[in-house]
């Protein structure tokens, strides 16, 4: 499947990019989408284990993806 | 009545505040975060906010809802959180949450602005006034810092 | 800074925020009690707002001098509460209170409004729909009911 | 000694006045003035100790008065 990848704020200057479309194993999980990102240039700086959201929810690491979702990673939040 | 928006234009409190207005209503409490000059001692010049902006609409949607329904009567609740570059001195939030009675009113406002800072994806960027700048998040990591070329 | 008022006329929310704002505070609480269209079941129609002046502003800079010390940096305190006869929907009274922090600027501002509701010499009679009119206090005592000849 | 006596809202109402100019022994004490107050018609309404207060500040019935001092019944409070 395809999913689209997007980065914000410290995390897009990290990686270079704000978006990216991924192919991902057809039963593929947020884990998969991370360890996608993880092995990018520059992903060395993001934390542990970052938030991420689902088509603008937040999601846990073990939440299925289908085709055309929408993955954020969400660097540490600073509204207000 | 539930009214949130992302905005690039300074925030108009007055208009914020007549959105939650009504002859039904007591109490209205507000709370404006303002850009400041200086942040963990250093001198600050302006700051750039960015979201993931579908998101934090939504998310900002469901804070107004569940403050709103912390009380018998529903309170109004409005919210605006300004993008893109800010001066010194902007308003980059403003939280107004009316209720019949004052205790509401204060304790939404309260509850708006407190998950504000903890779940809307939204980000800044402090530029100091040594010509660098950096990622700050509100448990107040510089997350990077740079020179701007 | 500290601002205290009794008014006639209509309070200005923006002049008031003015009055606390700088590139110094980076949050601004505020409250604003207004004329419901109903108090205890009774349908109201306006409220007449009096006071022992001297005494009124005495106190009132009293709270906003205790509401600024709270903390290690004071806070900036405005308040302003109107006199005379108000319409439903009118502004009673304004509490604004700037801080570099927001838990001092919340803290300040609800701080204010519940010291100025329990030792402020400001009286209220409320105009019923039926035509009397009564005393009301803070403790929701009704003091006296007439008929309005 | 010569205190002025100054009347609010419901206090105001029951009593007919605002503001009185009364005479009070030497050695008066706000006590004696609520005394006064008390004796006039009208006075039945209001409450067995109601706040008083001394050249505009909050005073305990035990505080000695003097010539010029200008003495306030207060209410039940209702700003905000």
């Amino acid at each position: 499947m395809r999913v689209a990848l997007h980065l914000f704020a410290s995390y897009a200057d990290a990686l270079g990019t704000r978006s990216l479309d991924v192919s991902l194993p057809d039963n593929a999980i947020v884990r998969d989408a991370l360890e996608y990102v993880r092995a990018l240039p520059g992903a060395q700086s993001l934390p542990p284990q970052p938030l991420v959201a689902v088509n603008a929810e937040y999601a846990p690491l073990d939440r299925p993806l289908k085709q055309g979702d929408e993955v954020a990673l969400i660097p540490p939040v600073a509204g207000g | 009545m539930i009214h949130v928006a992302l905005v690039r234009e300074p925030i108009d409190i007055t208009r914020l505040i007549g959105r939650v207005a009504s002859h039904q209503i007591g109490a209205i409490a507000a709370f404006l975060g303002t850009v400041r000059d200086v942040n963990e001692g250093r001198p600050v010049t302006g700051i750039e906010y960015s979201a993931y902006e579908e998101m934090a609409e939504r998310e900002l949607l469901a804070i107004a809802g569940e403050a709103s329904r912390h009380s018998d009567v529903p309170c109004a609740v409005a919210i605006e959180h300004r993008l893109g570059e800010l001066s010194l001195g902007d308003v980059s939030v403003a939280i107004v949450v009316s209720h019949p009675h004052r205790a509401a009113a204060l304790h939404g406002c309260q509850y708006v602005i407190e998950e504000l800072k903890v779940r809307v994806p939204i980000w800044k960027r402090e530029h100091y006034a040594d010509g660098t700048r950096a990622w700050v998040d509100n448990r107040g990591t510089h997350v990077t810092s740079e020179v701007i070329g």
